[in-house]
């Protein structure tokens, strides 16, 4: 576990990095619990995975990455596009397989995309964008940007052959690349530790790639973002990529339907007395924020996401000429001639 | 006779063929302990224990390999690929592992195992979640494919996979879980490369596989109120390929429609009208109409997923174009 | 002019390519410092060095995953994967990222990219390693591609792949490479979905790709002694598919004869053959018959290989019976 | 490396199984050679894949298996399929594509296989059998056997997603099987150290499994005997798997065309110093046995090998109706009624 903080968010000059980390979490927050109820009332109708108490990482790495950054995602992935920007209401919109969403419904809450904002795409095989996210840092490389290229997985995810191929190509061409494994314990309704060789999925395979274990408190925001800055830093400065392990847990099931009865009591128990939010909020107070600024940070995310639900609702399906769009980058389904 | 879900009837037959023959294992991501994400294994870890129901890393290769390398030693395993999307990330495993190695041994390997998975759209889950792929496996030499569209046969053609000697995909098309029908008491085993003929009509020839079953029927009952009678054949296989039946009908028909889940390009439906148009051409007195999943991966949003997929209305239409 | 091996022709076509575009990069197993295990890639690394051409460990997922970040991201690379039948153990990233991210992200990802991979049977090297697997990728929404039957067009179309804007697997028949032909002299582009007519004879289409495309035209040379001309179609590209080109044809001859390397099932010669016996039924005179390899894996031996893989016998044989 | 001695090789007492050892390097060696010549000659059609130079492989973990082990092998499968005491002839016919092939000529050079000897396979695309073997493993577990299965692999096949997942699982289950990697320095034309992030590509993984690091000197037969027969009681005892990594090299090309011109003369040199099997023929003169009985058992491999050569060689072709035999159990090929 990280026990320094990162310069950056130490002294009290870095209130307002924090402030806008804790907004960050708290509009994610705030749009998943939406999106839950839209779900409950029947207007989300794929899947949804839900990011419920994994926010200090998605906030603290989104916090330290740079506008050209690239993001590579999972289908639990809500967490990670807003970090990047993402406006709520297309996301939102999305997930409703609204027009307004993000992709006009055509990707649905499991592959949110914003290239404008560098969200390079959610992905719901497990393991693949791992591949891809190593392309995107290549290129970056290639054409010798300092961008840098972050990608999200689970610790399920650190099983799957792509993974092993991924980390070691990485290090092989010394991309610039952090690959970030948010472990909760759980894949869907397996625990990790029951199909797993080692204790820490990510951390103790680290060295089979030639990389330093790290493994840190991923409810802590503060420590995502010093192990997301120390990393991203790295990987511009041209000294490769890494592998990060965030400790941490999803609050509700894997997907939209699952109460998430399978996970013992005493273990929901204990990760939702570590709730990132309110831990978040106690060390601001304790650092000097007022109660004010932060129900004023509460307040706006609150109706930041109304609106967006608003919008989103008063948005109509997609036009169904959108089915055979876009197969081809003529913008056409055409496969004769 | 009991009623029963077409989710409860995997269960139900694996659990039949478990406590007949003590050399089938089970294994596969959430299967045991969860029940499986579809719920579709509920009660088969209780039933048969750790030492025979085991859940798994998410590393399909490894699930897959390790089917292999069992079937190859006396067992005969079930293997769960949780949706058949992810047969693309084990695909190795099947078509040039398990489809091969008997041939290429000259028979010295036999691979007695099943491939269950959650195969098809209609649940909104978007192109990575929804792809029916049945096709794939049917292009590949050394694989049976099966596809049942209701519990009694999901019971009776799993009995039959699992007895088979030959490694069987089997896919279950996730959108049918919820539905019902009737599965008769008592042990069922039925035989694979049969098709069924649901409606008779001398119309036209309408063959339909899975999910696209119940639409063709209602396709039939609204074609009848024109006027127009069409015989309805349940596919049920595809490897083996029951062409008899298909072309016996046609004979009597003259027309043949299909109708598929599956995108456009190289479907079931086009090996079928292909054979066709060799075999019984001069059977035909109109078009071979195959009605699918435009050319396109599967949307995500309700409104559209519906719009991509054949509906009643679609399948109506083609057997329209077909009879004209 | 320069007369040039099919082999030899694919690093002239990258090399064209790379001079031409500095986005283009080029990544794969031994395609470097070896120049391949095939030999078509000599001189590349040489030409364009280490920041432009790649050698990569066995990892054929990082590869093509490689390729896809890249393509998003401003570069157009260039993937071989050496042997199709390792499209097995990357098929995810192909079929299941490759081809639906353009559709899912409503257009925002743009994948120009070229994945080539030597293809098909001929060469001793068994079932693993001699597959026909153009049917896979065309069976998938989303991607384009391409088998080229000569030296020309290896180039000329490879052009066409780099510069086109969507994902194209480019399929290398292997028993090809030795074979000779003509190039002319500076930048060659062809056009994908253009299918050419070889020779024209009133008898019989006949339509053919890649290494059966020689095989189609001895046949041809053979029927034409005794009398039954028939027309030779290159189908070049399967995705996009020169209907047009077939069907216009067929209309003319009356009788459609397809003529592919891959095992029976659902291949292009289906779809080809459905298609027609959709909208051109009423043109046919006779069955639409297609010569393919039996639904096997390809055997090793010399004698089994040869006797399993279309020939000019087969093909003479399966005009005949359209014709008849 | 190891420099002790397993107990069963180091007593004179031993001389009958190190003798058993040499008649097996020298048979593989003979073998290989004489396929080579047929090359030359026309005669053998497909590609093959020679294992000279890395017969101590073979022959040491051969020699510590008992005949209800499970061999899994790669396309360089020659050695470990005449390991399990399969005949010459029909290996020899398999690679000239014969009647009387291992497999009638069906499979090829690649893909030699003999149940009857428990030699399961030899496998051609890079990875997969790795978890083919932890199914049979597995098997072996669960049918409460003392089966033990041995898998051989290239140190490239390290970089593979397969071997990821294989290891994983075998990690996990406590699979009885061994995995071997014969790291021989090269991929087909590329050496290994240009594409793997850590120097032993096995050896440095194991941890990542939670197994035990082993790295052995894979062209010292007495070596590869002391740490085959340590993973195989290991796994035979309910130990679980082991990954170990034989050092060797090949002393030809990849593959029959392949001269291998690539590789540093130096590099070839060094290796061929250390052949395997005059070192082993020298170690045993050392250990007393006579220059007469080694000679004697290279007599006979010669004589062996000249007979399988003309037994092959006197093979028709196979019959053409092989080409639709065996698809399906049923002995046919017919996929439809
Ligand atoms: C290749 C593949 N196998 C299985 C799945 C089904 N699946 C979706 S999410 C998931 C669990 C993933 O666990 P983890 O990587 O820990 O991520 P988390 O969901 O906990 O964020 C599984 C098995 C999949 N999407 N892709
Ligand atoms: C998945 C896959 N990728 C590529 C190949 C082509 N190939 C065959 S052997 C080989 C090199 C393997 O190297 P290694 O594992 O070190 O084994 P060695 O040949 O040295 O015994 C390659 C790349 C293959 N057969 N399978
Ligand atoms: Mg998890
Ligand atoms: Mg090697």
């Amino acid at each position: 576990m990280t026990d320094v903080l990162h310069p950056a968010v130490a002294g009290p000059q870095a209130i307002d990095l924090r402030l806008r980390i804790y907004r960050m979490m708290v509009e994610m927050r705030d749009f998943e619990k939406r999106a839950y109820d839209l779900f409950l009332q029947g207007l989300v109708k794929g899947t949804s995975h839900l990011g419920l108490g994994q926010e200090a990482v998605a906030a603290g790495f989104g916090a330290a990455m740079r506008p050209e950054d690239y993001t590579f995602a999972t289908y639990r992935g809500h967490n990670h596009t807003l970090a990047r920007g993402v406006p709520m209401a297309p996301v939102m919109a999305e997930l409703m397989g609204r027009e307004a969403g993000l992709m006009a419904g055509k990707g649905g809450s499991m592959h949110l995309t914003s290239v404008a904002h560098r969200m390079m795409g959610s992905y719901a095989i497990v393991g693949a964008h791992l591949t891809i996210a190593n392309g995107a840092a290549w290129s970056s490389k290639l054409r010798g940007t300092s961008e840098v290229t972050v990608c999200f997985f689970g610790d399920g995810t650190t099983n799957i052959g792509a993974f092993h191929e991924a980390l070691n190509l990485a290090a092989v061409w010394q991309l610039p690349v952090v690959f970030v494994c948010e472990n909760n314990r759980w894949m869907e309704y397996t625990p990790i530790g029951s199909v797993t060789a080692v204790q820490h999925p990510a951390g103790d395979r680290a060295p089979a790639y030639g990389l330093a274990p790290v493994v840190i408190d991923g409810n802590d925001a503060d420590a995502t973002y010093a192990a997301a800055a120390a990393a991203i830093e790295r990987a511009r400065g041209g000294g490769g990529p890494s592998l990060i392990e965030a400790e941490t847990y999803r609050h509700g099931g894997h997907s939209r339907a699952d109460p998430g009865k399978y996970r013992p009591e005493s273990e929901v128990a204990s990760w939702l007395a570590r709730d990132p939010l309110p831990l978040y909020r106690r060390r601001l107070l304790d650092a000097g924020v007022s109660e004010q600024v932060l129900a004023s940070v509460e307040e706006a995310s609150r109706q930041a996401v109304d609106e967006a639900t608003e919008l989103a609702a008063a948005s109509p399906p997609p036009d169904l000429s959108l089915v055979e769009k876009d197969v081809f980058a003529d913008g056409g389904s055409a496969w004769r001639r | 006779m009991a009623e029963m879900t077409y989710r409860d009837a995997v269960a139900y037959g694996i659990a039949q063929e478990m406590r007949r023959d003590p050399s089938v294992v089970f294994l596969g991501e959430d299967v045991g302990a969860a029940g499986g994400v579809f719920k579709a294994t509920v009660g088969v870890l209780d039933a048969f224990g750790p030492t025979r129901v085991f859940d798994t890393p998410i590393s399909e290769q490894a699930i897959l390999g390790a089917a292999m390398g069992a079937a190859m030693t006396g067992l005969r395993p079930i293997a769960e690929i949780m949706f058949s999307d992810f047969f693309a990330v084990c695909w190795d495993i099947v078509a040039n592992e398990m489809a091969k190695t008997r041939y290429m041994t000259n028979g010295q390997v036999t691979l007695p195992l099943v491939v269950r998975s959650g195969n098809g759209g209609g649940s909104r889950f978007g192109a990575q979640h929804s792809q029916s792929v049945e096709n794939w496996a049917m292009a590949v030499p050394g694989l049976k494919v099966v596809a049942p569209s209701n519990p009694k046969d999901v019971v009776g053609l799993l009995a039959a996979a699992v007895r088979d000697t030959d490694p069987v995909v089997f896919f279950e098309q996730k959108s049918l879980y919820p539905t019902k029908g009737e599965v008769p008491d008592g042990e069922i085993v039925d035989e694979l490369g049969r098709a069924t003929v649901l409606r008779r009509g001398g119309a036209a020839t309408v063959v339909a596989l899975a999910a696209m079953v119940p639409r063709a029927m209602a396709a039939a009952d609204q074609l009848a109120t024109e006027g127009i009678d069409v015989t309805v054949i349940d596919l049920r296989c595809l490897v083996p390929l029951d062409v008899t039946t298909v072309a016996t009908s046609v004979a009597e028909t003259g027309h043949l429609v299909t109708v598929e889940e599956n995108p456009r390009l190289c479907g079931w439906g086009a090996e079928l009208a292909s054979i066709i148009a060799e075999e019984n051409l001069f059977d035909l007195d109109g078009p071979i109409v195959r009605v699918t999943t435009p050319h396109v991966p599967l949307p995500a949003a309700d409104a559209l997923e519906d719009a991509a997929m054949p509906d009643v209305a679609r399948i109506v239409d083609g057997v329209r174009r077909s009879v004209l």
